[in-house]
């Protein structure tokens, strides 16, 4: 009865099998002694049971020809980053016009890519963009689809934590290629992995909070704080790092509330909380819908939120929270992608004219992916945290004369870089994670009468470690890690205040 | 012959032990339910919330917490179960409606009250959150009647084939929602006029909740109106009933079925307002809603008005009272809870409280 | 059976392609085989376990992919030592994997029963009921799951290169080809069929119903489990998100492109899959008519729903009609039981 | 307990086979049988006659374990079967048909009745074909060749002509060689000559097999049976030979007389 069908259809999937076996062969037809699909991406080529029949190239080339940087980009078109692709993009492509020569290719999307890229004498050429949807398994299957189809040697990116956890184990099993983490904001893609081709010339999620703690405790005197924060290993980190602040300069936490992802009700969350007469004050890292929901439940049970009892990370501010009223004005906010969106610097100025000069237009995030000038993309962390990542690959470059044949040369010199950045300085700690300069802000209220957020200080030469909190022998940051224990910070006391975006040094 | 009688009536017995034993998953429901009470009253002592006796305060408002968010389930499931009830649809797009209608709802909000950040309460008057909600709904509305025009009305009774085409428009709606109105979260702002905070048993709690309770008992009300006061109202009931007579009865089945699926999505489309007003929405709180409403139906029954009431309390008690009630250092794990009461009602009932097999 | 009963055009169709199958490494690209054929193979064997249960059990089952997850997860917990994420059981690999084989299946014994009294479209929504609230299982005790997932998962020194990868999926895909359409004649398979076709009836011929969708459940299970060990192997990670409601779906919709009620759709559904996936974006132009990597779910989403509109059986059971037509002369081919899991609702 | 029974004219009968007691079922607040009381003894031929909506095929499936009862007790060959599941039936020597057929649609003829030999034999779930596999196909053939479908074994049951399918519903009843067999309204929708068939077929089978049967078809149910039992609105009329029920005036009335005028 069957019999019928079952023919049918496996004389279709031989043809189907047969055409792609053809397109899945590509261009090449030089001879393919071996199997080419033994070729171990996963470990060391040469740690195995080949190398004796000494062929040629393996088709595609791709494993030699070191003439060219071939750069694949990880970004995210889908998920709840999906509006910052463009954003992402742009960020490597603007370094690569800035300090490699390069034009881009369209003045109205940073998307097409760049062409004329060049140090010292080689040149860099974009193989493809990687599209995450935020999760693991996706990115690995871009990443590979980069290095393995597109030959991509070098990679910039990703995006969120959860990635580049999953992209430094990749770039430990490769370690041919090179990787620079985008604004992935996880602590073990380097505090843990330890992959020496991979470097993140930025923060963690957790340093974006340091300095926090400082100004809490020593100078608005809070001495007992609550946090609420998601249940996943982003709050968990975020809140970590603030709690590793507040506790190292003599703060204590009384509470740590993690409501799960997915919750609509917060209610019953925040009811876990104490009352605003119980603690000096809460701290809050709790993002997506959450962030909305969760503070008007708050506002529902417990009473107004003041400025002078709350806190929070990037996700507190008002474009995403509408229940922050006007008696929030004072609160402050972790360091974001460590941008002080407000403060202007001579090199600040000139970074975002030369995005202006770049494209006509960008559809950036900031902008609802509408058309708007590229200086509103580019002053915000994602885009910046890409062009970090593209100066770094520039000057590394720079460094080794052009020459990446010798990865370990180039590993070592882009390890050993300290970048000059608009924003502030970035040089990297011995496993490759960037000790950065953190921005803190209030939040104010303006002429209109709108709630908007103000840079007040600088936070310079913020490390992963927290003086020791976090290190290669402690775990992630999980809904108990790490404990509360004063330590000594290299940073308390050295906040650079900023009046009106202008840093008083 | 009687000493053959006496043996089949020696059963009684068996009989009677039969029977309880067809009963155990009854009575371990409820003696878990008796077991969860008493917790709740007088043992939850190292929960967040504390024993009942002790803590009344907390109980009230984890109790008013459950029923105000339980209107919010029915009125999301109540479309859902709605339409499957009629059709045999199982409307996979159900999620992406409500998605859809709070997006334009806040669109057409920030459009009435002329700024799109920084909304206060006390700038959105009543008419700027009934109006948005109404434009909301009725978009969500039309969408699903076109959808139910186009792609069901052809293939009705292939419920399989209905249930993926729904599943495949829901991929495409949240892809082209992520399109047009980007990743962030948004959020519709409550009147001004329900944003009062009263005093229970000592503990602050907001009027927004009981609006919004208010909003879904209205909601039911005129459901339960329509469907047993008007002509058309009666004809899709005794259609949920049974499917053959209403065909029997030569009445335009076409436009009663229209008619029906207008209504769900409409009733999807004043969840998803009421949704984001209450927690506001972002790409995903479609797959929530979509699950909170199976979850709703599952309990209850699908295809009962009845059971999407029952349904949405229970799952709303749960979902307040688990992170409340659990001990605090087990409370990450309230969600299990709900697998836990889905469990138990499908040992009782594999259709659910109200429900029939098909 | 005889050698000549052994020789129809589907068995010698079969040996061909699994002859053409082997000797793709040498053939293809290692992208191409490492990364879109093995793929194929290991997600053409969990969207077979939909088609099993869909073709002879009349249950449509949206938590597939919760059970390769739970093989991943346990493989993970149970080979990796000395990780700051999961239990760290640091077993032998092969142990690990019989381990997590095992709780696989025992996880998917005890879904079914719960759902065994349910049929059609309630249980397509319970088992979508089953496939989310075993992410937030698996995001909340994160005992098991990392926290965030646990990564450097090796495999086995024998399956080091990733080509034996691939030949192990090519292996275990025709086995469990062969198995699935061999059970179908067997008496489980046969019962299972009458379940879906009328389980009022197998009930007053003495057959347990409910315990026949038990059973066919957790055999489905089991062969998601080793699909589940084979992914893990090649992903060398695993995450609650590898278990959200989107990888589910998109298993759901392989079976469907493919064609539920064949097993060959699976496959043929998972290959079509990972080539438009991987292969799409590369096309010249196709961003002109507005189909960019970033509306991937577009496009995919409006395949899907065109084939539910023109051929719910999917690209198999085009294939099949296309055949059909033009062997019409020759016998008076029965129709197939089309949308056959959903009759039985 | 016989003089308590309402129903009158039920012969004091040896061995009894089906014992039901006072069963009441109630579908919501309907009553669809109102204490029915029926013994059928070992190899009796015993047809129930009714309108429809007599509660007939609810008093079957009571039988048969398909409804549990709301009140009132059922016992087969002695044996307390009130609660019993209907998957326990065909262990006791029993099978039934069903009024619409419900053949396996998907499956071919010599595979629906496979199914009812191996659910009888216990044979559930062996993964892979055996040589007892082979045994029973044969006895399937050899049953489908009894009920004349010898030449399409190999046909799906869905493709069946609606007289084709009740002869498949016939031979997966008898293919268990049961002692008891329910056959409700065995030949409904077939044709004159396909009647005789079954008339011939059903007295064919060994004396001892115990026959209940609902039938619409006063001539079929005359032909095949021993006693009628009479049914209306859930509870039973009367009971009789063939004769005395065919020469009953009431039962013309309430019977023959609603039925011609439906």
């Amino acid at each position: 009865m069957t019999g019928l069908r079952r023919r049918a259809t496996f004389a279709l999937s031989l043809a189907t099998g047969l055409a792609l076996l053809t397109a899945g062969c590509g261009g090449d037809g030089d001879d393919t002694a071996g199997l080419p699909a033994e070729e171990n991406v996963d470990e060391p080529a040469d740690a195995g049971d080949d190398g004796d029949d000494g062929d040629e190239e393996a088709p595609d080339a791709s494993t030699g020809d070191d003439s060219t940087v071939r750069l694949g980009i990880l970004g995210q078109c889908e998920g709840p980053f999906g509006g910052f692709h463009e954003d992402v993009v742009g960020g490597t492509a603007l370094a690569m016009v800035n300090h490699a020569g390069a034009t881009v290719n369209s003045t109205t999307s940073a998307l097409d890519g760049f062409s004329g890229a060049e140090v010292a004498g080689t040149p860099i050429e974009l193989v493809g963009i990687g599209c995450g949807d935020d999760t693991p398994d996706r990115i690995l299957q871009e990443v590979r689809r980069l290095v393995e189809q597109l030959d991509a040697n070098v990679i910039i990116g990703p995006l969120s934590g959860d990635e580049g956890l999953a992209i430094a184990e990749y770039a430990k099993a490769n370690p041919e290629l090179t990787v620079l983490a985008g604004i992935s904001g996880s602590q073990e893609q380097t505090l843990h992995v330890q992959a020496p081709n991979y470097f993140r010339f930025y923060g963690d999620g957790a340093i974006w909070n340091a300095g926090l703690g400082d100004i809490l405790h020593n100078q608005e005197g809070w001495d007992t704080v609550a946090v609420i924060a998601d249940d996943y290993s982003f709050g968990h980190t975020s809140a970590g790092g603030f709690i590793a602040d507040f506790c190292a300069v003599g703060g204590d936490v009384t509470h740590r509330v993690f409501p799960p992802l997915g919750t609509t009700d917060y209610s019953s969350y925040i009811a876990q909380l104490p009352d605003p007469d119980e603690v000096d004050g809460y701290f809050w890292a709790v993002g997506g819908t959450g962030t909305q929901a969760s503070l008007e439940a708050f506002v529902n049970a417990k009473g107004d939120l003041t400025g002078d009892q709350h806190a929070g990370n990037l996700f507190f501010n008002p474009d995403l929270a509408q229940a922050l009223g006007t008696d929030i004005a004072g609160a402050y906010i972790g360091g974001f992608a460590t941008l002080p969106g407000d403060v202007q610097t001579p090199a600040i100025e000139e970074y975002l004219a030369s995005a202006d000069d770049t494209w006509e237009t960008l559809p950036g995030s900031l902008s609802g992916n509408e058309p708007a000038p590229p200086s509103v993309a580019a002053a915000f962390g994602f885009f910046y945290g890409y062009y970090t990542a593209g100066v770094a690959l520039v000057e590394g470059l720079a460094a080794v004369d052009g020459d990446i044949s010798d990865k370990d040369a180039l590993h070592a010199a882009i390890g050993g870089l300290t970048l000059e950045l608009p924003y502030g300085d970035i040089s990297l700690d011995e496993n490759r994670s960037g000790i950065v300069d953190v921005g803190l802000s209030q939040l104010a209220v303006n002429d209109d009468g709108e709630i908007v957020q103000e840079t007040v200080a600088i936070v310079p030469g913020v490390d992963q470690t927290f003086g020791g909190t976090f290190s290669p022998d402690t775990p992630s940051p999980s809904r108990d890690f790490p404990e509360c224990e004063e330590r000594d910070l290299p940073w308390e006391g050295n906040a650079i205040p900023v009046v009106d975006g202008v840093p008083q040094q | 012959m009687t000493a053959t009688l006496q043996r089949a009536s020696a059963g009684p017995t068996t009989r009677r032990r039969r029977a309880e034993l067809r009963r155990l998953p009854a009575w371990a429901v409820a003696a878990a339910a008796v077991a969860a009470a008493v917790w709740v009253a007088f043992l939850a002592d190292g929960t967040p919330a504390g024993a009942a006796v002790t803590d009344p305060g907390n109980f009230v408002v984890t109790l008013l917490d459950a029923v105000t968010f339980a209107g919010l389930l029915f009125v999301a499931a109540s479309g859902f179960t709605l339409i499957f009830g009629l059709m045999r649809t199982v409307n996979m797009a159900h999620g992406s409606l409500f998605l859809l209608a709070a997006y334009v709802a806040i669109r057409v909000q920030e459009a009435m009250v002329g700024r799109s950040r920084n909304i206060d309460a006390s700038d959105v008057g009543l008419l700027d959150w009934v109006v948005p909600m109404l434009v909301g709904a009725t978009v969500a509305a039309v969408l699903g009647l076109v959808i139910q025009q186009v792609f069901l009305q052809w293939n009705e009774g292939q419920e399989l084939r209905q249930a993926l085409i729904t599943l495949a428009i829901t991929v495409v709606l949240a892809d082209q929602m992520l399109r047009e109105f980007g990743g962030l979260a948004g959020r519709m702002v409550w009147p001004g006029a329900v944003t009062h905070f009263f005093t229970i048993m000592g503990e602050r709690y907001a009027l927004t909740r009981v609006f919004m309770l208010g909003v879904a008992v209205l909601v039911g009300v005129l459901l339960w109106l329509w469907l047993n006061k008007t002509s058309l109202g009666m004809v899709i009931r005794a259609g949920v009933d049974d499917r053959q007579m209403v065909r029997g009865l030569g009445i335009n089945i076409k436009r009663v079925f229209a008619v029906t699926f207008f209504v769900g999505s409409f009733l999807a489309g004043l969840g998803g307002v009421l949704g984001a007003s209450f927690a506001g929405v972002a790409p995903g709180t479609d797959g929530d809603w979509l699950l909170n409403a199976l979850v709703v139906v599952i309990i209850g029954g699908l295809g009962s008005i009845k059971g999407a009431v029952a349904g949405s309390l229970l799952y709303g008690t749960v979902v307040a009272f688990a992170p409340a009630y659990l001990p605090s250092q087990y409370s990450f794990y309230a969600i299990i809870v709900t697998f836990a009461l889905l469990a138990m009602v499908l040992a009782v009932r594999p259709y659910g409280l109200f429900g029939r097999p098909a | 059976m005889t050698a000549r009963r052994l020789l129809t055009r589907g068995n010698i169709g079969l040996a061909l392609l699994v002859v053409v199958l082997l000797a793709m490494p040498n053939l293809a690209s290692a992208f191409f085989v490492n990364f879109v054929l093995t793929q194929t193979m290991m997600l053409g064997v969990a969207a077979a376990t939909i088609v099993f249960l869909a073709r002879y059990g009349g249950m449509v089952s949206l938590a597939q992919f919760l059970l390769v997850g739970v093989a991943g997860f346990m493989f993970g917990n149970a080979a990796v030592e000395g990780g700051a994420r999961g239990l760290n059981l640091g077993m032998n690999p092969w142990l690990a994997v019989v381990f997590a084989i095992v709780i696989t299946t025992a996880v998917a014994f005890v879904l079914g029963a719960l759902a065994s009294r349910t049929t059609g479209l309630y249980f397509l929504m319970l088992t979508l009921v089953y496939a989310v609230i075993g992410f937030f299982v698996f995001a909340q005790i994160v005992e098991l799951s990392g926290p965030g997932g646990i990564t450097s998962i090796q495999r086995p020194d024998l399956m080091g290169p990733p080509v034996r990868l691939y030949y192990a999926g090519l292996v275990l895909s025709v086995l469990v080809y062969l198995g699935f359409k061999a059970l179908g004649r067997a008496t489980f398979g046969l019962t299972l069929q009458g379940v879906r076709d009328d389980p009022i009836r197998m009930a007053s011929l003495g057959y347990n119903v409910p315990m026949h969708r038990t059973l066919a459940f957790t055999l489905a299970g089991f062969v998601a489990g080793l699909s589940g060990v084979l992914h893990v192997w090649w992903n060398g990670q695993i995450d609650p998100a590898s278990i959200a409601i989107g990888p589910s779906l998109i298993l759901l919709i392989m079976a469907v492109i493919g064609g539920i009620s064949y097993f060959e759709g699976a496959w043929l559904g998972a290959f079509v899959y990972v080539l438009a996936f991987t292969y799409l974006r590369d096309l010249p132009l196709i961003d002109q008519i507005g189909i960019t990597e970033a509306r991937f779910n577009t496009v995919i989403g409006a395949v899907v729903l065109l084939i539910m509109v023109l051929s719910p059986e999917g690209l198999a059971g085009i294939a099949a009609r296309v055949w059909r037509r033009v062997n019409k002369p020759a016998s008076a081919a029965p129709t197939a039981p089309a949308g056959g899991p959903s009759s039985a609702a | 307990m016989t003089q308590t029974t309402p129903a009158p004219a039920v012969p004091a009968i040896a061995d009894p086979v089906i014992q039901v007691r006072s069963v009441v079922v109630a579908f919501g607040g309907l009553l669809a049988l109102k204490g029915i009381d029926l013994d059928v003894t070992r190899g009796e031929r015993l047809a129930i006659l009714g309108p429809n909506g007599a509660g007939k095929t609810t008093l079957f499936n009571v039988i048969a374990g398909d409804i549990t009862p709301t009140d009132g007790t059922v016992a087969i060959k002695g044996r307390d079967c009130t609660f019993l599941p209907s998957r326990h039936r065909p262990r006791l020597g029993m099978a039934r048909t069903y009024q619409k057929a419900r053949s396996f649609d998907g499956l071919t003829i010599r595979e629906n009745i496979y199914l009812a030999l191996a659910g009888h034999r216990g044979r559930h779930w062996p993964l892979w074909r055996s040589p007892v596999d082979r045994r029973l196909d044969e006895e399937a053939t050899e049953v489908a060749e009894s009920v004349w479908l010898g030449d399409h074994l190999d046909t799906a049951a869905g493709e069946l002509a609606h007289g084709q399918k009740r002869q498949l519903e016939l031979g997966m009843a008898i293919a268990t060689q049961p002692d008891v067999m329910l056959l409700d309204e065995p030949a409904s929708g077939l044709s004159r000559g396909e009647r005789e068939r079954l008339v011939e077929l059903l007295d064919s089978l060994a004396g001892e097999v115990t026959l209940l049967l609902i039938e619409h078809d006063m001539e079929v149910a005359f032909s095949l049976s021993q006693r009628v039992v009479v049914m209306a609105d859930g509870a039973m009329v009367t009971a009789g030979t063939p004769e005395q029920i065919q020469s009953d005036p009431d039962v013309h009335e309430i019977y023959l007389g609603v039925e011609a005028s439906s």
